[in-house]
């Protein structure tokens, strides 16, 4: 499905949040780069999805009502067999049913499980004055505790996105730190500069964020993506 | 649509609101316009026949000569009427200096509406209102209410804030810093930095633009002009709100959404290869390094201290490692060629390394010697000279070994006379002759690595893609 | 051993090295004792009867009185046999103005090292070798060769650079900054900071102690010292090498390990209670507020502006408000009551907050109203007010109501007056005044930051043991 | 055991190093909390430990010549059984035998598994003009890429400690990040003021590295520790 007909989908339903699979979708026709995975509308499906994916695996609730997955118990990390699949397929169920209520739930994500990498984060906003921006910084709660994000107008080359890297406290770490591996800059420097396009190509978007973006020595991958579409 | 040289330089000018009032604003302004070189000057004023023994004219309509431009001083509540009639009479641009607008509120915002409707209507350009004029020192034209004119030179100033303006204006002269226009930008109805920033980009004696800026209102045009002009030529911008969002967080103060977010102002500036400047102190020194001509080209600075006649501390040369350290410079390594050139010239006791310190017994011919060696070593992109009161040599006698100094190279040198009254007339020596000079060490590497951060966004804009 | 009183406050001084040899080292330095109140001075040259009208003496056991303190000016390698003659004749003090010890090698190593020891073995203080001297204003002592003299205050510096003692000495006059001793330490053989600092301590007339510090010899002694004096007053810091690590790391010059471990400094001073700055115009500047004797009780600064005629934007005020988030300050939040009071005296277009935009129109009074209104707020802790050159009232007139309002006020009140020879007279009216007065608002608000942190550095002090 | 004693008995042997069990008998005498722990000289004493303890355990090498017990794999985690136990202990002796050659081994440190917590660091140096001083800052890598550290002269009280740690950035995390609950200051300053003590009193102590200490809702615990002597 094309990127317009997501957002087209979406704004025709007056949702403004694409969830992480349908951000996904977008993802794919800009080249960059997510974890394999499915949605599963039961567990027939679920258990088929596993097989074919391969294990260890992460699940993830599928609902237009839910924003913030981790905070109603809507992720579940660790799968390592078929036998915990179905264990956390019902507890997964069961921990949105308990807090978050009789939400509607479109399925489930499977989600092969990403090995550990340096955690950066990607993010997109379209400021009201000057357009589409993209902003780069440390991963997780890192980006919030030591304001560790450099921003660049979109769109932009890979030797911007290498700047914009390199702005931020995070190349320490992508540099290979303490012994460890350099990072893929080739490869991160292509997922910023597509995620630029991306927020051009799509007026409708008002926002993104990419957090983690997991970084390897080759290679690095989107695990967790919101879009936001503007009113 | 009239272009804007109907605006800034307008061969005859009308202004409305004239008058011999001592130290009324209509007043200034004909003073000053009386002393432009090769423009006619209509006073106009219902009330008057003649004005500083020019023949007045009652409304613009009994002009009898083509308008290029009217300057608008008489209060807001007749102002569009008065553009109604300049409309009329052909008249292609104006500077209305009147407040009252939207500034006030809902009646004054009403009032605005309708000198932009006119505008469009007769393809007008207006430069305010609200706004104190602009000053072109080369044409000896001062179209503001402030009775100071810089000297002519090759900076242009825009400012969104008439008092910046003014202050500039004031400050110049002092300063020995010339400038090719002054321009109070006001409410921007029509005329906004993108505008100006292209009008001067065609302009031959602009070589660099300083901006006063709180909110850009046309980001897509400023962005272009900005970028366009920034791939030959300096843009330094000051901007307040850096801290815009703390303050709306702690509700320090009401002003924060007006000054947008910063962090993409940021991003915006550096894609447009506009340097910025933080205060108003770097505005001025930006001013400084920008009159002297000379770019560093990278940011290694060589110190000439001229830390008089002791051995062991160097003091103001520590500090201004420091200050080059911590604004992301580098102490440059001399040479071993240079060292030892410096080796012949200077008491056993020197430094053997940057800072240089020329020690107290050498005399001036010292200090022309060690600069000289600094400059030719080509691991140094410029070079900071200091003098501090205990020096042997007079400082004076050390200013003019500077200026001969700074005359051989295309280097920049940049000076710092720390002191009080022992130094002041070597300060004014040096800033007559070009020379950046700063009270301190501090101030003058925070300046030349702000130049330095110019030349280098310059160099990143050939990387990143053309269109927006 | 003798006390600093003998060094510092000798009642009887013998100059070594007396000359009348025009410019030189021994002429100068008689001139400016020659000029003390009440002191017995007893030139020493052996080639004169008479210097400058005074009888002169062969050696210092010829001196027919007992001398306090010996001023020793004569060539390095003559030093120790003068200071074993000093010691003989009951000398208690010397100030050492020569140099060629320590810094200059091995040689000069070794002749410190015997000066060291008569000193110990006749229980003598000593300044120096290799530094200025001192002077005391009030009493009219100058044992330096600068001719300068600093107004008498309040303020004592002591400097381990030679240079920047003499630059502080040549700033304090213009600046109309007073000092109670400019102190240069030079090699520190004896004398060291925390000696000079416990002096100090017992001296009325000291009421802040300003330094310019490289390295500390006795650290235990400069802690002790520094914590006593701090619990009372004001002691702030200008310590180079904040970069030190980074320059060593990246081999940027050989001076680094000098200066020790930064972090460790900064501790070190967080525990004395000292305000360290970190350029030598934040040394100027915090002068210029410890001389105003008004101490900021927090950091909730309110702002008044002249920004003119222009309702709209505040450019100035913007300004001062961004640095004063940036550097840890807090804009005021006016109380309602103040407000209020601003609503009746202020045109109806004011910006109904702080900054406090007093408009064109107003004359001084307006000025003179807001700045009381806000002094009376219990919300605001200072008042800074800036003047641009677009204001009707005129700069000299508006520095008068500030100065007239500072009067009736145990709150700071500080200054920045913008713009070029406009506005210097003003300034200067200002200064002589004891208004902390700034080129432009971001450096008044770094300075009255600086302030505040040294108020509550000392607040924080009697929570921590006393013990080191 | 006294720590002048194993201070002295280092010494005598030509010890600069004090490796982690010893640290953490210097640290008891000073109420500065460490996980339970304790040394095994073969595999039967390990076993035993292994059952006192209880699971989940942590396997440490523990020789006067192995500094940086990471980089030989001497630090083995995540034994949740005795199986598991027996596995670690040989797999820990092969990997150092590997890596680090023929160094002598005193035996294996047997501690148990403390739980996550926020991380941070604090250290201890002898500045040769100062004094003792103490070092907080962020924990694990964050210390050396975000340079976030504090610096105090010892000894100072818990206040001091607190307006240490609200010096650093590691203080935005100790308060409770993103609705986590808010760390133990009063435990953790606590923790600082017996470090500026145990720097104070034992002036042989050259440096002292607590990376990381964790952070809990409910007290903290250092859990990596090493101290150096003087020359
Ligand atoms: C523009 C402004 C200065 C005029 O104020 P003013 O001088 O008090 O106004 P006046 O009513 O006296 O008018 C000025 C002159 O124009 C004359 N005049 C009035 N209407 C006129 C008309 N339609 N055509 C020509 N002249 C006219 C007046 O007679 C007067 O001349 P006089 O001095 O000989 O009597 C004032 O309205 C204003 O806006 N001030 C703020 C300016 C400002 O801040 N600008 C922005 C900088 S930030
Ligand atoms: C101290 C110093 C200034 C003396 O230099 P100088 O003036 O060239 O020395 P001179 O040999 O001419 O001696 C000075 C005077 O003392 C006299 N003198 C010499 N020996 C003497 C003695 N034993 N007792 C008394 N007077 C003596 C000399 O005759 C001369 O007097 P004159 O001018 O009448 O001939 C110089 O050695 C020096 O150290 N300069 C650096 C100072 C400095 O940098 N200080 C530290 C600040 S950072
Ligand atoms: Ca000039
Ligand atoms: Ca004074």
């Amino acid at each position: 499905m094309a990127y317009q007909e997501i957002v087209q989908r979406a704004l025709r339903a007056g949702r403004k949040l694409l969830p992480e699979h349908e951000a996904y979708e977008i993802c794919k026709e800009f080249d960059i780069p997510f974890p394999p995975g499915r949605i599963a509308g039961n567990w027939e499906e679920a258990q088929e999805a596993g097989e074919d994916l391969g294990f260890p695996l992460v699940l993830k609730i599928v609902s237009p009502e839910v924003i913030h997955k981790s905070d109603v118990g809507g992720v579940l990390v660790g799968i390592a067999s078929p036998a915990d699949l179905k264990r956390a397929y019902d507890q997964l169920l069961a921990n949105v049913r308990e807090k978050a209520g009789e939400v509607p739930i479109d399925g489930v994500l499977v989600q092969k499980a990403m090995p550990k990498g340096v955690e950066v984060a990607v993010g997109g906003l379209r400021d009201e004055v000057f357009g589409p921006m993209i902003m780069f910084g440390s991963g997780g709660i890192l980006i919030e505790v030591f304001k560790d994000v450099s921003f660049r107008m979109a769109p932009f080359d890979q030797g911007e996105a290498l700047r914009q890297i390199q702005d931020t406290k995070a190349y320490e770490l992508l540099k290979g730190f303490r012994g460890a591996p350099p990072s893929d800059l080739e490869a991160l420097t292509q997922l910023i500069v597509h995620t630029g396009n991306l927020m051009c190509r799509i007026p409708e978007l008002a926002e993104l964020d990419f957090n983690p973006v997991l970084a390897y020595p080759e290679g690095c991958v989107v695990v967790d993506a919101r879009m936001i579409l503007s009113a | 649509m009239a272009t804007l040289s109907s605006v800034f330089d307008p061969k005859s000018i009308a202004l409305i609101g004239a008058s011999d009032r001592q130290g009324s604003v209509g007043q200034i302004i004909l003073t000053n316009l009386l002393k432009a070189k090769d423009r006619k000057i209509f006073p106009i004023n219902p009330n008057k026949e003649t004005l500083l023994n020019l023949k007045s004219y009652p409304d613009i309509g009994s002009v009898p000569k083509h308008v290029d431009l009217a300057v608008i001083a008489t209060p807001a509540k007749g102002v569009p009427g008065l553009m109604e009639e300049c409309g009329k009479a052909g008249v292609d641009g104006a500077v209305i200096i009147s407040a009252g607008f939207r500034e006030t509120g809902a009646e004054g915002a009403l009032l605005e509406q309708q000198i932009s409707d006119i505008r469009k209507r007769y393809a007008m350009r207006i430069l305010g209102p609200n706004c104190l004029g602009f000053v072109r020192p080369d044409a000896g034209l001062n179209v503001t209410f402030v009775a100071d004119s810089p000297p002519p030179g090759n900076i242009a100033f825009i400012s969104e804030s008439a008092s910046l303006s003014s202050t500039i204006l004031s400050w110049a002269s002092y300063a020995h810093v010339g400038f090719s226009m002054i321009a109070s930008l006001g409410s921007m109805t029509d005329i906004g930095f993108g505008d100006l920033i292209d009008f001067l980009s065609e302009d031959w004696d602009t070589r660099s633009i300083l901006i006063y800026m709180e909110s850009v209102r046309d980001a897509k045009k400023f962005m272009s002009a900005a970028r366009a002009f920034a791939l030959r030529k300096p843009i330094v911008v000051l901007k307040p709100g850096r801290f815009a969002e703390k303050a709306k967080a702690e509700k320090f103060s009401t002003w924060a959404p007006l000054t947008g977010n910063d962090a993409v102002y940021e991003a915006a500036f550096k894609r447009a290869g506009v340097v910025r400047v933080k205060s108003i102190a770097g505005l001025f020194h930006t001013a400084r390094v920008l009159d002297s001509k000379k770019m560093p080209g990278g940011p290694r600075l060589a110190i000439v201290t001229a830390a008089g006649l002791e051995f062991a501390y160097a003091g103001a040369g520590l500090m201004a490692t420091d200050a080059l350290i911590e604004f992301g410079g580098e102490p440059a390594r001399l040479s071993p060629e240079t060292i030892g050139i410096l080796k012949n010239t200077l008491p056993p006791q020197w430094s053997e390394g940057n800072p240089v310190d020329v020690l107290g017994r050498t005399d001036t011919a010292g200090y022309s010697q060690a600069i000289s060696a600094c400059l030719h070593d080509p691991g140094v992109d410029g070079v900071l000279v200091i003098y501090a009161p205990m020096n042997i040599a007079g400082p004076e006698d050390v200013a003019r070994a500077v200026i001969d100094s700074a005359k051989k190279t295309g280097k920049p040198i940049i000076a710092a006379w720390i002191g009080g009254a022992q130094v002041r007339k070597a300060r004014e020596l040096l800033i007559a002759n070009d020379i950046p000079t700063y009270p301190t060490p501090e101030e003058a590497v925070r300046s030349y690595l702000n130049m330095f951060n110019y030349k280098r966004n310059l160099d990143l804009l050939y990387e990143t893609p053309a269109e927006l």
